[in-house]
């Protein structure tokens, strides 16, 4: 018998707009010491499943159908009672975003020996903690005794997902159903957890339920696939098979989209147009200590081509960005554009700067203006270049069809775009100031694999049609890598490599490219991506 | 401490449960409240009360502005410290017009006043102990006097306007008053004017007279009042909550005749919310109800049912009127002011008083020597009004039209007198707004001809002494002034001056003998129609069913006497 | 925490100096506000009145006068003009009333309203969430005097169950300082308990939507637990900030209509009746007293989240 | 429809609705008009409004007497009765159901109904009027501050510390006494001392905190939303961004609090006029009605219950209202 087994299993939802079908017909099983990856883009309904398995989505008002059993146990029909002392306890779940699951306001010690006193009414406070201490330092928490007294937001990223997983793990669960677990995490935090939760599997037989929309951690840890779009499996069987010879054409097209993009031919270079020199900034943090976010940086972008800048949260990309377009002022340095001193330009100057070095941001939902229509937000760019109200309509719509939308979008509210279509939005409004160069703040990093594919084209076709220079700014080598003709690494405010794209890849000079590369790259052949 | 006792039959379970606590509450109460105990014990010897006396509880809507006697100016400070601060003369203990007459108080006998009026000699009683046991020294008595006028006592006009020295002294350019002479070993007294001012014996029976030890502290002491002579003296003040009366335990071996020694203890707790007064009176938690609040017209139908035999209304000897600006549009001209009088429904007004209010149309009220008897010049008071003839007169003086402010206070019922007689101005051809102004910025904006100049309002006057020149600083051409105006009706009259220069003078002795005079000046001025008169003011006299309500003195210039203050 | 107390403190001399000078000026340009002519008395001449300007300084500058009046009050010999008592006597007199008004109708309105609120949020859309809406709807909309004008006259007037007001000394007769106390403590609760009830009920439900109250779920607690350990424990942080800064509020005189309905004597009686007499001393020193009381619970109420969310840092 | 569930303020991210068609507004709209007690609600505010407005109608056509007509000493006719007015001893008559005095009389032998009428203008004027001032100079504080920071928000939050840890009502007590007589006089403006626009400068005032802090927290957050480093970053000036980028955002916000702070202030006057310090004679207003029933209670419950209850009801009509907008916005106030 398997550990789980679910049978067409259908959620749906009632919601002001209607009944919507979450998931539709899913059967799927899970065996003792099987890591299970259920995949797909956002709105697949993947996330439901693991919900609607832990009984989560009944408060929610989800209706059920089909069959699901844990050990031979029902537990659609369970009742509150029996599938609280199921909970926590022989099924377990660590979620995508460790900060906003941990209890803000309770010591992380507390939070799981709470759970384990859930389950184990005799056990007393004092072992429970213990037991806290142990489970925390198997989870690799260093000072695991002194930081059960941490609270959540003491901890760093990695660390608050190490308590969800020792917390998941306090009751020696037959079933973890893990969430895009590692999607928060920056590349090299994210190796580590995967390694985790492998050596967990061998070690302890359960069984795993890994759900994620990233193929390349799935390739990293999967035994076996399933494939879901829009509620529905499209495709399930071995790691090996799927990753190799996907039959569902959206399985293929999932791949592709995976596929390493072709490296650019090095172009031939302008002249410098943007350079910065020495540039450093640095913030108070409290009373005497200070944050130095970027340390004498040195950068040149030329007329033409693509800078990529890759770098872990932290290590001062943004601050980088916020410097070039003037939001943010350096401590020291100097930042040059087309040989003009840009570091304490204001007013007039700073205006035409501005109109020729605009900005794509990284969260295309915060980066519109929520109460505007689509049309308002490209004409403000057009009534800085002074053309005649009139003609914004018109122009408006042409900018849209140049990064591949339509006229009607012009009517749209942002909310009602989809992730992509605001991107290209956030693109089309940069190009309305008529720009020699863009800055390129995580263009992709919120975006599907498929959608990210396609924004990534749309960039490469305007650089060649309007000789636009970038500077791409990302956490992901492989988004960098496939569009970038030279590449510069930033850690800890500072770059510690720059080099032509082929080169930095297939020889890093710096150890801690190599450690990016190593723990992004690890099965050869393979491309993997992280968002 | 107040317990309510219920007066209806019924009782219902949950009711008997409140009662049973309210009983517990009254035996943790540690007998030190008022109103159960040793009602049996009656004060013996009508020389005095004692720690044994009963103790009454009196309620009070207004605290006193003050209980310094050389400070407190409110009618609420004079019926406490009058009973415990005795001057040279004081009144006599009655209702009605003998309580008017004066009689010697710490002096042997009336002085003897000079011919000229201007020098008046007295002779202080041998052995008078203060209530703090220290003994009574004439020179005490121009101290008392010097402290009213340094610590401003707000009538101390009477003092420095006529008193040699007086002025000089409040202005800091001498240390005593030079015309005050007293003399500790015969205990002799005299007191030096600087014109004859005949009701100046009026002005030392009020308590700021009274003698203080020459030690009481020069500064006001409203907490802790300072020792007087008297029946009483005042004892356990908390400042707008509550003080008592105990009886001053040197008084007995006094006993000075025509002040009785009081009966009971006195509490007297500050109820502001008349309503909660009135109901406590009636259901006999409390004693005394204030005389200066009025009975809710709403509650009283209740207590004429209920307690007819312990409620009075008693005239008081005071006018309310609106003043007519005669140097201002519309009432600069007669007719205008006619038709105002002619046009008053007093009855109405009355109403709005809960019927406390007689109507009339002079300004000396009943009671004060002077009032005229004769029928009023415009209309009978307590008939319907003849609007027709108002707006008569108003086409005729050709003010139809013309803008007024009538100016009021909000206390009840000065809002809604304001607000009918805007209607009543509005009706007859004017066009009136009512002014509303907070109580304590009344009389200073009225008061100002600079920059106010008010047309019509509302005002009251009580008596401060039994004599009609009292009344007549409201139309005496002196009180003009522009910013602290008391002839509001602005009138400057010639008749009116010279009758005032002759009158005022006549002692108090001689009043009777220039009545008529009065009475001819009071309907004059009712003819000129320099004000229109509301009527007088009745107060209420109210008490709970124990109290001895027939031997309570009403005294027509310090109200309820609390020295008379008996159970049955 | 030292640094943080010296800027609160530096911050609310700041402000306090504000409104005392702004409360100083406010009476200075009332009309017919000149104190000389109250108490210089009824037909006063206007010498006199001018006497009592010179004597009491009202004829030097504002300026002088306000620093004047404001020494006074820091050494406690302020006096108030209509009846030259001792200010800051007469308000440690008047405190007792209020504070038993604060604190009782403080502890009504808290129990009552976290009460309602709680079982609003957890039977939020049914037919008792929504009778408690319209409850605490109801209170919100209702003013305070006039509620306490209607108990006055059903409880005192026609069924003379309760005291028709005024205010017994806890010491001295405890059953009666509660029959006194019951109805204002009701009149000034109901608003309260309304605001606290729908504010709760938000919190709670906002609450209830977040992740870490699903992982609560997921490991397997009970429904219980999960209400009072993980959503209350969050949701009532912001209510306790709330409440400090109302009890302030009440306690410095904004509960003054409630007091004057029912003759309390408290604070804001006297602040109240002072205004009407013109009195500045006294309204001066309520204001600033209230002010003071806003200033320094809202400093405690700052302390207290600090501990009560680890999340918080003491800054500004 | 059945309501949301318990702790379900949206579903999932996964299974969120596709997005419905036009503007946030329209959206609001559509949940408001779902919503049946909000608009039974807002209609009965608006009933009170409507009433209120047609109050010269009413006194004319049916009580045919005015707010301030006296009718002390008269009688009137109820069901064959002849009743007094006014009593001897000064107790009006109840409500008589009839086309006179339908509501009673006041102390003055006013019609109780009339007054009620134009009273309630003059109420619903002054928070009207107050919710505008407290609107605006919140709106103007908030933005300026969050905006801006630095000096600006140090001196502006300063401020409104003031005005917070004054106590309204004191505040407003002072402020009214202040102003009662003499009125305002601000050299280009005069403000007469019967004006309405004192109690509402007063009341407008005392609010603005209670509105300018969340705005100002809300412009904070918005501040370092990307959309404002957008306009920046194109080159927009600080007042196009201002007013095109961020009010546009705080509208909802802005439209919750309205209704909230009409509630209060009518709230608040009523208050000060019990003290006073309100709206001023003549005008009726429904505070100083219910302050003038307050010292008649006993006899005459109807002066107290006949304005109050009227109050209570515009009250809750505009909070419930309120209280469903916000629902429908989807707004925190």
């Amino acid at each position: 018998m398997s550990l789980l087994e679910v049978a067409n299993l259908g959620v749906s939802f009632a919601t002001e707009a209607g009944a919507v079908r979450a998931v539709d017909g899913a059967s799927f099983a899970l065996s003792r010491g099987e890591v299970l990856a259920l995949v797909g883009e956002s709105g697949s309904g993947k996330s439901t499943i693991g919900l609607t398995l832990m009984g989560l989505t009944r408060r929610l008002g989800a209706r059920t159908s089909g069959a699901a059993t844990l050990e031979g146990q029902d537990l659609l029909g369970a009742g509150e009672r029996e599938l609280r002392s199921l909970r926590g306890n022989r099924m377990a779940m660590v979620f995508q975003d460790p900060i906003s699951s941990l209890n803000p306001v309770q010591r992380v010690g507390w939070q799981i020996s709470e759970q384990i006193r859930a389950h184990q009414p005799l056990v007393g406070g004092a072992q429970a903690l213990e037991r806290a201490v142990e489970l925390m330092d198997r989870a690799g928490i260093a000072n695991a005794r002194s930081r059960v007294r941490a609270y959540p937001h003491e901890l760093s990223g990695g660390m608050r997902q190490r308590v969800m997983i020792a917390m998941a793990l306090s009751c020696e669960p037959g079933l973890l159903i893990a969430d895009e677990p590692t999607t928060a995490l920056d590349v090299t935090t994210q190796a580590q957890i995967l390694a985790q939760l492998r050596e967990l599997r061998e070690r302890t037989e359960m069984g795993i339920l890994f759900i994620t929309h990233d193929l390349g951690v799935v390739a990293d840890i999967a035994d076996r696939i399933l494939v879901m779009r829009a509620g529905q499996l499209v495709e399930q069987g071995n790691a090996e098979e799927i990753l190799h010879a996907p039959q569902h054409p959206y399985t293929q097209s999932l791949l592709a989209a995976y596929a390493p993009r072709p490296l650019r031919a090095p172009r031939t270079t302008g002249a410098p147009l943007l350079q910065t020199q020495e540039l450093s900034v640095a913030f108070r943090a409290g009373r005497r200590a200070q944050v130095q976010a970027l340390d004498g940086v040195s950068l040149t972008l030329q007329e033409g081509e693509t800078l990529g800048v890759v770098g872990e949260s932290g290590a001062g990309k943004s601050t980088l960005i916020r410097c070039l377009v003037r939001l943010t002022d350096p401590t020291s340095g100097t930042i040059h554009f087309r040989g003009q001193d840009i570091t304490k330009a204001r007013g007039r100057q700073l205006a035409s700067v501005r109109r020729e070095l605009q900005m794509v941001f990284q969260d295309s939902h915060a980066s519109l203006n929520p109460r505007r229509r689509v049309e308002w937000i490209l004409a403000g760019g057009l009534r800085l270049r002074e053309v005649p109200r009139a003609q914004w309509r018109g122009r408006a719509g042409e900018l849209l069809e140049r990064v591949g939308l339509r006229v009607e979008h012009l009517d749209r509210f942002p909310h009602e775009l989809s992730g992509g279509e605001r991107q290209r939005v956030g693109i089309a409004r940069a190009l309305s100031c008529d720009p020699r160069a863009l800055v390129l703040d995580e263009p992709v990093s919120s975006l599907d694999a498929t959608v990210r594919a396609q924004v990534l084209d749309l960039l490469a076709r305007l650089q060649a049609e309007a000789g636009l220079s970038y500077l791409l700014v990302s956490h992901d080598l492989m988004v960098v890598r496939g569009v970038s003709d030279r590449v510069a690494v930033m850690r800890n405010g500072e770059v510690v490599e720059v080099g032509a794209t082929e080169e930095l890849f297939s020889s890093p000079q710096h150890e801690y490219t190599r450690t990016l590369l190593a723990s992004c790259l690890k099965l050869p052949g393979q491309v993997r991506s992280a968002v | 401490m107040i317990k309510r006792s219920r007066s209806s039959g019924w009782l219902s379970p949950f009711l008997a449960i409140v009662l049973a606590a309210l009983l517990v509450a009254v035996f943790s109460a540690c007998g030190s409240s008022s109103n159960s105990s040793s009602s049996t014990t009656n004060a013996s010897d009508a020389g005095g009360v004692t720690a044994s006396s009963p103790t009454l509880t009196v309620l009070m809507g207004t605290a006193p502005d003050s209980l310094d006697p050389a400070l407190g100016a409110s009618t609420q400070s004079y019926e406490a410290t009058w009973l415990a601060y005795t001057g040279l003369v004081t009144y006599t203990h009655a209702s009605g017009a003998a309580g008017a007459e004066l009689i010697p108080g710490l002096a042997t006998a009336l002085p003897t006043i000079s011919a000229d009026g201007k020098t008046y000699t007295f002779v202080l009683r041998k052995g008078l102990l203060y209530s703090n046991g220290q003994a009574v020294k004439a020179s005490d008595f121009a101290y008392a006097i010097e402290r009213a006028i340094k610590l401003g006592w707000g009538n101390k006009q009477f003092l420095t306007g006529y008193i040699v020295g007086a002025e000089a002294f409040d202005e800091g350019k001498a240390h005593s008053i030079s015309g005050i002479k007293a003399n500790d070993a015969t205990g002799g007294i005299t007191v030096k004017l600087t014109a004859p001012f005949g009701p100046f014996l009026n002005v030392l029976a009020f308590p700021a007279a009274g003698l203080v030890p020459a030690s009481t502290p020069m500064k006001p002491l409203p907490n802790d009042p300072p020792a007087g002579v008297g029946p009483y003296m005042i004892t356990h003040v908390v400042p707008n909550q509550s003080f008592d009366m105990a009886g001053n335990p040197h008084w007995a071996a006094e006993a000075i005749a025509g002040i009785p020694g009081g009966h009971s203890n006195i509490k007297v707790n500050i109820v502001s919310n008349n309503q909660s007064a009135a109901e406590q009176v009636l259901n006999n938690s409390a004693d005394v109800f204030d005389w200066n609040d009025t009975v809710p017209g709403t509650l009283l139908g209740q207590v004429h049912a209920q307690a007819s035999s312990r409620y009075a209304q008693e005239p008081t000897v005071s006018t309310e009127f609106f003043f007519l600006n005669t140097q201002a549009k519309p009432f600069s001209s007669q007719l205008a002011r006619e038709a105002v009088n002619y046009a008053l429904d007093r009855r109405a007004l009355s109403r709005l008083d809960g019927g406390q209010l007689t109507p009339a149309c002079y300004l000396l009220p009943i009671g004060m020597p002077g009032h005229p008897n004769g029928p009023c010049p415009y209309g009978d008071p307590s008939a319907a009004p003849n609007t027709t003839k108002a707006k008569e007169l108003i086409t005729q003086s050709g003010m139809a039209g013309t803008s007024v402010d009538v100016w009021s206070e909000p206390h009840p019922p000065h809002k809604e007198y304001a607000d009918y007689y805007a209607s009543v101005l509005n009706a007859i051809g004017l066009k009136a707004t009512v002014k509303i102004v907070a109580a304590a910025q009344y009389p200073a904006t009225i008061g100002n001809i600079k920059n106010v100049n008010p047309q019509t309002g509302w005002i009251a006057f009580s008596q401060d002494f039994p004599n009609p020149v009292d009344f007549y600083q409201l139309l005496d051409a002196e009180s003009i002034s522009p910013t602290e105006n008391h002839n509001l009706s602005q009138v400057n009259d010639p008749h009116i001056q010279s009758e005032l220069a002759s009158l005022s003078p006549v002692p108090a002795s001689k009043l009777n003998s220039v009545v008529p005079r009065w009475q001819a000046l009071d309907e004059y001025t009712a003819q000129k129609a320099y004000i229109a008169v509301l009527g007088y003011d009745n107060v209420p006299k109210f008490t709970s069913e124990r109290v001895d309500f027939g031997a309570l003195v009403f005294h027509p210039v310090y109200g309820n006497d609390w020295s008379t203050l008996q159970l049955k | 925490m030292i640094g943080f107390l010296a800027r609160r403190l530096a911050g609310m001399v700041a402000v306090l100096l504000a409104i005392s000078l702004l409360t100083f000026l406010i009476f200075q340009v009332i009309p017919g506000g000149d104190p000389a002519v109250r108490m210089a008395g009824r037909l006063a001449t206007p010498a006199q009145v001018q006497d009592v300007r010179r004597a009491w300084g009202f004829d030097r500058p504002v300026y002088d006068q306000y620093l004047t009046t404001m020494g006074k009050v820091l050494d406690g010999t302020v006096v108030s003009y209509s009846q030259q008592i001792n200010v800051e006597d007469e308000i440690v007199r008047s405190l007792p009333p209020t504070i038993s008004l604060a604190l009782g109708a403080g502890v009504i309105w808290l129990f009552f309203g976290v009460l309602f609120g709680v079982l609003s949020a957890i039977t939020a859309g049914r037919l008792l969430d929504r009778s408690l809406t319209v409850v605490a709807l109801v209170g919100i909309s209702t003013p305070a005097f006039f509620l306490g004008a209607l108990l006055l006259y059903y409880f005192g007037y026609r069924l003379e169950l309760l005291p028709l007001g005024g205010y017994v000394p806890l010491t001295r007769d405890p059953w009666g300082w509660f029959t006194h106390m019951l109805m204002p403590w009701l009149a000034l609760s109901v608003a309260f308990i309304g605001v606290y009830a729908r504010v709760l009920r938000s919190n709670v439900l906002d609450t209830m939507s977040e992740d870490y109250v699903r992982t609560a779920r997921a490991k397997g607690l009970s429904e219980r637990r999960v209400l009072v350990r993980h959503v209350l424990r969050n949701s009532l942080i912001p209510i306790v900030s709330l409440w400090g800064l109302d009890f302030a509020a009440v306690v410095g005189g904004g509960a003054i209509v409630i007091e004057s309905v029912f003759d309390l004597h408290g604070v804001g009686q006297y602040a109240a009746e002072s205004i009407a007499r013109l009195d500045v001393p006294p309204v001066l020193v309520v204001t600033l007293l209230v002010a003071c009381a806003v200033v320094v619970l809202g400093a405690v109420v700052d302390i207290l989240y600090a501990a009560l969310d680890p999340r918080i840092r003491l800054a500004r | 429809m059945t309501p949301p569930p318990p702790g379900m303020k949206s579903p999932p991210a996964a299974i969120k609705p596709p997005p419905a068609g036009g503007s946030p507004w329209r959206l609001a709209w559509r949940r408001l008009a779902r919503s049946r007690a909000t608009l039974a609600f807002g209609g009965l505010f608006l009933a009170v409004v409507m009433l209120c407005l047609l109050a010269p109608v009413y006194a004319r056509e049916i009580a045919h007497t005015g707010p301030n007509d006296n009718h002390i000493t008269e009688t009137v006719k109820v069901g064959g009765k002849t009743l007094e007015v006014v009593s001897p001893t000064g107790v009006p008559i109840g409500p008589t159901w009839h086309s006179r005095f339908f509501l009673g009389a006041d102390a003055n032998g006013r019609d109780v109904a009339v007054r009620l009428l134009y009273g309630g203008r003059n109420s619903l004027e002054v928070g009207a009027l107050a919710t505008l001032i407290t609107m605006l100079l919140a709106v103007l504080i908030g933005v300026l501050a969050g905006y801006f920071r630095g000096v600006t928000d140090g001196v502006l939050s300063r401020l409104l510390d003031v005005i917070w840890a004054f106590p309204p009502i004191l505040l407003g007590v002072a402020l009214g006494v202040a102003l009662a007589v003499g009125g305002l006089d601000l050299g280009v403006v005069k403000l007469h001392s019967g004006s309405l626009l004192l109690p509402a400068l007063i009341v407008g005032v005392v609010f603005v905190p209670y509105v300018a802090r969340p705005l100002r927290g809300q412009v904070l957050s918005l501040r370092r939303r990307e959309f404002i480093d957008a306009a920046r970053v194109q080159g927009h000036g600080h007042m196009r961004i201002l007013a095109s980028e961020l009010l546009p955002n705080l509208t909802s916000t802005i439209v919750v609090f309205i209704p909230l702070m009409l509630a209060n202030a009518i709230l608040l006057e009523a208050g000060l006029s019990y003290l006073g310090a309100g709206v001023q004679d003549p005008n009726p207003s429904w505070g100083t009605m219910l302050a003038e029933g307050i010292r008649l209670t006993p006899g005459a419950i109807h002066l107290v219950l006949v304005p109050g209850l009227m109050l209570v009801a515009a009250v809750l009509g505009v909070n419930v209202f309120g209280d469903g907008m916000r629902d429908a916005l989807d707004a925190r106030a």
